[in-house]
């Protein structure tokens, strides 16, 4: 066997398995190597023409930089050639079914991007003058009408930025809602179920409430009894933070006595709308009982996940809580619409959530796509977001762990039941799935499921992607059965083999240094 | 309907399989009264994709757009030109339709350039850890706030009057439901070294900005001594990130904590969003930052990758005691910075930087001589602020009409402060001379 | 080993080699498995909402459609992940270095793809009003300025839609020529060099020119001695078509002999332009004798190849030329530009070589490129094109065997000497780039060197790039030399293996039909 | 100069290792006299992408585009609707970026599109077999009949009066050129059954088209059975691809040789070009015809693939005995056309027809109740030609001054055979209701 100066073998055919086979390059067929921006980059290049400085003498009145940024320049083409080599190692919507529960990864139409890239949004200052944004503001009264009739509630936020950022919307018109009261400083713990995104206990820690966890029954939902039992003394209870649909993928079925339950105790309904895709068109939350809930635009509504953002996370209100909802919003006026900016002109209102006026390009992208369906489309899209979800369920039952008996909503919930005594465990069903050319469900969430699998299809998959993605799954859980051990080392046809997150959080580097370039690039 | 990939077969079929007769089936847990009979009312049926178009087409028509003619306005959002192959890669499927990467082995590109944007916030802030980006600038400043408090396990928050009225709103709106003490300086063109001040035993951290909303450079080397002899923390932010290809930057001057918007990178303006808040601090708070941070490891081939690290600082693990109740952030925005801020490179940078200082400089020398205005601000960098003899609303109406859309007032900033006659303006590389000479011009008409 | 129902094993662990494993999916990792579109859609379906039809009764007249076009559609999702699997299946210029001679695959900026999509440009009809449409013909006038000023050549007919059809423009204005003459029915042989590209002898038979070929020297030029033999009796010359530099990437340094005795001979002098990359900004065909010569917008400026296509093809014009050039052309008028589209405005010209005006979308996107580069910028495109050819060339050198001596000009051409007696072929030499990650170099191209390899990097790759991929060669040279088989069944890591060509050309199989399918997609 | 990767460092490293001096010494064929002393004279250096990209946004701005305002011009390029999904697609890198597919184990991408293509082009046509495309429909004409002539051996080529003016432009200045021998019929709305009367032994083919060059649609068959009964072939042209949903196909209508213009799936209006040609005919004259082709094969895996092939019909290979000298075609926009054919399925491009021609049923109706407007096309898809007590010139021209585009004037198309008060309009569904009430309206007003 040959080797090169590194000492790697020259040929492909002196070594065992073609995906294991040193190149010279580094690169393997179309999987091109490619290192760091700080590797390949010089700080003598740059990817950009400018006009020439004229030679203004400085006004910077001496608060200048003293050394440079180091920061590499990529020219054009090889900036271009970085990303889209980087891009090759992703796993994406568009190359296939990305069952992440809790997440709604549906298809992002491109229409969307296109008019959210039209000049009279991409390129328009919150700050200029109102008169020459009308069409801007247009746009964010029209997806507010929306999303208030959607949901049957009469006011909505629209500056939250994401669901999170909605929660705490909620939560702080229900906080302001208590101190309108006079029991702001009592009235301070909220009801969260085990089962609870972690967003929510953060958000309520967040604003200085305490939270109380309610557990799960033995069908998933809310225990009632032990909710009933948390509200024996009502006098310090601020309200209740609740998913429905919930984590579990079912749907509250005594949601309705536990927004009773809670308002008699004298506090409020948050309820958490990620899981609105199931219901949208078909079920409005204002005729549950529910005070405030955040709708993830970048779920239900489609504005794309972008690799972690950016959301949207607009929140509909109750009578209740409308008054104290967040400046900026929108009224109208004989002149047009203009945008109450300042606390004085509201003052009940909980003040400002963050500069500007929200996320405007997920506005023009989930309105493209509310009037792409109008409300019969989304109807159907809560129906078949259902069926698929329900499909998946009954085509994996026979060899998977469903976590509880019925139908469940727009996602599917197994426990690792199925993987007892195998010694494989859900995150080596997770990376198997990756060597079939999926992307893991959503692993170990909620909580209250041992080794939960959590599998929402969303209404953009096609029968025949279904029935591909089950028989994949369902060939991993026989394989899993028959305890083949290379489950346990996968994934084997990705980009990269399971990474050491130990070793990360140890010693952790977050930023490249010339000294931990040593460790090179994939090769 | 056009993005729905069943057929009345399928759904029959599916049916079938499940067993159920028809979708209501599955909703039987929603209450009666709760059920709808038919599609929501009051609102339309789906329609093409033309019809979409045109209707958005005919809504963006009615707002006048940074491009379509002399344009001044900045304070805390900046027209920048973004290279066509930024959006080109942003709109890359394999990162558009993407997720937060929790699974890294199939998310080596966004975790890659995730690493890749936190050294570059590092360096251009001259800071030592960046994270992997905040909602925007003024969440981010709210979010450094409570940090601050979590450090040193005090209560209180100074800001600066120059501090972005928006972002101290929003970190007031956080802080109080903390429970955290609040005090706002004055508003002052230029008054940042005012905070220096203000420290006392009891003050987690001060919140200075520079260059500030009115646009004045400001080194804060004092203020961050005054707050550390005290024990407080010193919290720079900055709300035009291309300002720190020349100005001093945070680390220069000993922030422990800094934040900012990271819009004018690759960014579009948007009318307001979504942005990218950039968060950076000292490694020694590495562990209580707030939202998602990228790690350098190895895979099981000894390979170098990256992963999502630190976990444990946030809600999904540590629900209630997390940093913050951070879950999506800005990924596509984090990637248009990044790309942009490779085809810059120092040298871009400093160099667009100089171009946007030059054009201010331009700016602030025509409208000085025009009569009836006064430029307040001293030291800056591309945006500066002058007073009128007449009230700002008015001159910027006017001034609109003669298609120049001159700056922001600081009445809209400041309500009822008494600064009426107070315009912002900035000038960034866009600006031309010519749009300079029409706006003096233009103005000299309107006083 | 377990198998599934197909009779595939269930199991990766089982199989030797991860990437020759099975999974059910049929996909591996990233690379999704796809059918064609005839397979996963259906008539059923459509990626379109459009509005209600009202009803109104044919007036076609009974020319009507009998049976459906029985086409699948896809919705939007299907469609997109369609196309972005199949995309994932291409190599591109954005992945890597694609050095295929004689063909320019540069960098292409998207900065061009935009400003082509401007609605001023990319939504105007070409037979509106001509006063609706004065931005358009400046593009094609600002254009047309500079490519006769890069060429020094008084004219230039603009309508060609690509390299080949340039040729065809250039050669039917000679023909007019010698028509006009009177001695069109007499001149009709055309001298081509046996290295000339497949499209120059197509095209002087398309236009009833006979060719006679003359022979290459051995150092990769014209055979001047050969060349003057064929001029003894001249009576019958019409012209030569010389590429220049030429398909060897050698500058013709007798050019001005050559035109000297072509135009003797009472010829014409077209040059294939192809290769005009590597002289653009500091050499001008018209100080050399031209009479004609096509510009490949495609290579030298930049427009996208796009797999294949849409090329433009403008060709320059010499004054005895110049007065034969096709409709439409513009003249400036008191009004404005205006187009003469017809012959009668044009008695000499030879006439229409297609429908409008031309490739618009190519020309604004070249216009953008030009002005982006201005006269230093290309002068440096040159200079770096060439410069990064004979860098590779000297590279190479020890290892493989450069088809000639000296320098080179914009791609470095070697021939297959290197691999005598190693049963390794040219062929083998290039399938083996494709698992080091890199698109092939043209081979067997130009036809008079020996198993040719020729290499053109193009000026937008960066030394590291250059560097990489020669020494990805240079190990596959080696290998070649050590006789390595696994060459021979190379690309191992591409997304295909070896195609079988015998087999598609012997039965061709040239549209899907229901039982073609039996043959199923890629597993 | 942010294309150019290299750095002065490079260039100097990498002459070293060349062994040269300067990048002069690469030229020294280049004779003396034609050597430039610097920059080619008289022309701008390089300029910023912010420049570039404002100018030309400059010149876009002085053309009115279809989307302004009412618009009816057809004649051989039509306005529809493209799908931004069909963008997106052809933005992808790796097919933007790519050359024809010569290496197919790394172009499967491309080579199944194409494949995909030929099929749909075959079914559209209800042809036997279409190639991968060329470059227009007016070359794809021309070259239709040199390829009659070849595969007749025959000499002469006859044109209907309704053909396309380009087309038959075209095709005689390539048939000329080939010694080939061309009659062209006199214009006439509806005149394509003329053609049967026009063979004999000598003529290899005729040419038809339908919808013609006004609009009328003719049922060829009767030409194609004359044509068959002397030993020529029938060729049929389209322009508007979106008429093959309702309208009678050239394979129904028996035709050899059936070429179109497939602008109207996919493809933007562009001022004309990139466009699309589309080439289809019988199966036995496969191994006449011009341009790509691709067919399935399998790998040495025995996986199904695709290659281009055929390829000793082409020029790389068959030189001058090459059936054309086509190389480069028109690979984008044949992306583009099969990926729109994909969304549209059988289902939407009927649909699509369909609502194409109502708005031209519609537009006739408005039109033909105007005084003075005769409209004289009586089977038509999408377009109509109507004749006015004016000259179409002038009348098109107040029109325009209306804001309203209201079609192509024959005289323009057919200058001096008399034809100057005729005009062809065409409605597809992107003209609305208003537009055509705006259109009568104008018309009205300017008669
Ligand atoms: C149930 C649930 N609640 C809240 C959130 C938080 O939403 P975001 O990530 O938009 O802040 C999520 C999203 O991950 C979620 O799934
Ligand atoms: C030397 C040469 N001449 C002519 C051509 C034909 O150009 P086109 O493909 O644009 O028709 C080519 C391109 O392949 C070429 O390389």
């Amino acid at each position: 066997m040959t080797m090169n100066s590194t000492g790697r073998p020259t040929s492909l055919s002196s070594i065992d398995g073609e995906a294991t086979a040193a190149t010279t390059s580094g690169s393997k067929g179309l999987l091109q190597a490619e290192g760091l921006i700080f590797e390949i980059g010089s700080t003598d290049k740059t990817g950009v023409d400018l006009a020439k400085p004229k030679g203004t003498k400085s006004r910077l009145g001496g608060v200048t930089r003293g050394a440079g940024t180091g920061l590499p320049g990529l020219t054009e083409p090889e900036a271009m050639r970085h990303y889209v080599r980087l891009s090759q190692r992703n796993y994406a919507i568009d190359l296939g079914l990305f069952p992440l529960g809790s997440c709604t990864m549906k298809h992002n139409p491109r229409l969307n991007e296109k008019v959210a890239r039209l000049s009279g949004f991409a390129d328009v200052h919150p700050m200029q003058p109102q008169s020459t944004v009308q069409g801007a503001l247009e746009v964010i009264e029209e997806l507010a009408d929306w999303l208030m009739k959607l949901t049957n509630m009469p006011a909505v936020a629209m500056t939250p930025k994401a669901g999170a950022h909605g929660e705490l919307c909620g939560m702080l018109a229900i906080r302001a809602a208590l101190f309108a009261r006079g029991e702001g400083e009592k009235r301070k713990r909220v009801l969260v179920p085990v089962s609870a995104h972690g967003t929510n206990p953060a958000t309520a820690a967040q604003c200085g409430f305490i939270i109380d966890e309610i557990n799960a029954a033995p069908d998933g939902r809310v225990d009632l009894a032990d909710l009933k039992s948390k509200l024996v003394d009502p006098s310090d209870i601020a309200g209740i933070m609740l998913t429905n649909p919930n984590t579990c993928g079912l749907f509250e079925r005594d949601i309705k006595d536990i927004a009773d339950l809670i308002h008699a105790a004298g506090g409020y309904f948050y309820c958490d709308g990620a899981n609105f895709n199931a219901i949208v068109g078909r079920v409005r939350p204002g005729d549950l009982g529910v005070d405030a809930m955040h709708i993830n635009l970048h779920k239900t509504f489609s504005t794309p996940h972008g690799g972690g953002g950016p959301g949207s996370g607009p929140t509909v209100l109750s009578d209740k809580l409308a008054p104290y909802a967040p400046v900026p919003f929108i009224t109208k006026t004989a002149d047009g619409l203009r945008l109450v900016e300042h606390h004085d002109e509201a003052p009940a209102s909980f003040g400002r959530m963050c500069a500007f006026h929200g996320q405007m390009g997920m506005f023009t992208r989930a309105l493209a796509y509310i009037l792409s369906h109008g409300a019969d489309g989304l109807k159907q899209v809560a129906e078949d977001a259902v069926l698929n979800a329900n499909y998946v369920l009954a085509r994996l039952k026979p060899v998977m762990s469903p976590a509880f008996e019925g139908y469940c909503m727009h996602e599917a919930l197994f426990s690792d039941g199925f993987l007892k005594d195998t010694g494989v465990e859900t995150i080596d069903i997770a990376k198997g799935l990756i060597d079939e050319g999926y992307h893991p469900m959503t692993m170990y969430f909620p909580l209250v499921v041992h080794g939960a699998m959590l599998i929402e299809p969303t209404e953009t998959e096609s029968k025949a992607e279904l029935d591909r993605f089950c028989a994949a799954l369902a060939s991993i859980a026989r394989r899993a059965v028959q305890k083949d051990p290379s489950l346990k080392t996968a994934p084997h046809l990705a980009p990269a083999r399971r990474l050491d997150e130990t070793r990360a959080a140890r010693s952790p580097r977050l930023r490249w240094t010339p000294e931990t370039s040593t460790l090179k690039a994939a090769e | 309907m056009r993005y729905l990939p069943l057929t009345a077969d399928d759904r029959a079929e599916m049916l079938k399989t499940i067993g159920a007769k028809s979708v209501d089936d599955f909703y039987g847990d929603v209450p009666a009264s709760a059920r709808l009979k038919g599609p929501v009312e009051g609102l339309p049926n789906h329609a093409g994709e033309m019809q979409v178009e045109r209707h958005m087409t005919k809504l963006a028509a009615k707002n006048r757009a940074a491009s379509d003619g002399p344009f001044f306005v900045g304070c805390g959002a900046y027209k920048h030109h973004i290279p066509a192959s930024v959006d080109h890669i942003i709109q890359r499927s394999e990162f558009l339709t993407t997720y937060t990467p929790y699974q890294p082995e199939i998310a080596q590109g966004t975790l890659q350039a995730m690493f890749e944007f936190q050294t570059q916030v590092a360096a251009l802030t001259g800071m030592e850890v960046a994270n992997a980006s905040m909602y925007d600038g003024s969440t981010a400043c709210a979010e450094a706030a409570v940090m601050a408090c979590r450090v040193t396990k005090r209560n209180t928050v100074v800001m600066s009057g120059g501090l972005h009225p928006h972002y101290a709103d929003t970190t007031r709106t956080l802080c109080e439901a903390a429970g955290i003490k609040v005090i706002q300086l004055a508003p002052a063109v230029d008054g940042e070294l005012e905070l220096a001040k203000n420290v006392d035993d009891t003050v987690a951290c001060v919140i200075g900005q520079s260059p500030n909303v009115f646009g004045t450079l400001t080194d804060l080397t004092s203020v961050g001594e005054a707050a550390h002899a005290r024990g407080a923390l010193l919290v720079t932010v900055f709300t035009e990130a291309v300002s720190l290809g020349l100005v001093k930057t945070p680390g220069e001057m000993g922030a422990d904590i800094a934040v900012g918007e990271g819009q004018s990178i690759g960014v579009p303006l948007g009318f307001g969003g979504p942005y990218v808040g950039l968060f950076t601090c000292k490694s020694k708070f590495m562990r209580q930052m707030p939202g998602r941070l990228c790690g350098e490891t190895v895979d099981a081939d000894g390979k170098r990758g990256f992963v999502l690290t630190l976990s444990t600082r946030e809600q999904h693990i540590r629900r209630d005691k997390a940093t913050s109740n951070i879950c999506t952030n800005s990924g596509l925005c984090m990637l248009a910075f990044t790309a942009h801020m490779t085809l810059l490179g120092d040298k871009g940078l400093t160099h667009l930087a100089t171009l946007n200082h030059e054009a201010a400089c331009d700016l602030a020398d025509a409208l000085g001589q025009v009569k009836g205005v006064k430029v307040l601000t001293t030291r800056y960098f591309n945006e500066i602020a002058f007073e009128t003899t007449k009230p700002a609303e008015a001159v910027l109406a006017e001034l609109e009409k003669l298609d120049i859309i001159g700056g922001v007032r600081v009445s809209r900033l400041f309500p009822g402060a008494g600064l009426d006659n107070i315009i912002v303006a900035a000038a960034t590389e866009c600006v031309t001379a010519s749009d300079i000479q029409a706006y003096a011009a233009a103005l000299a008409q309107v006083l």
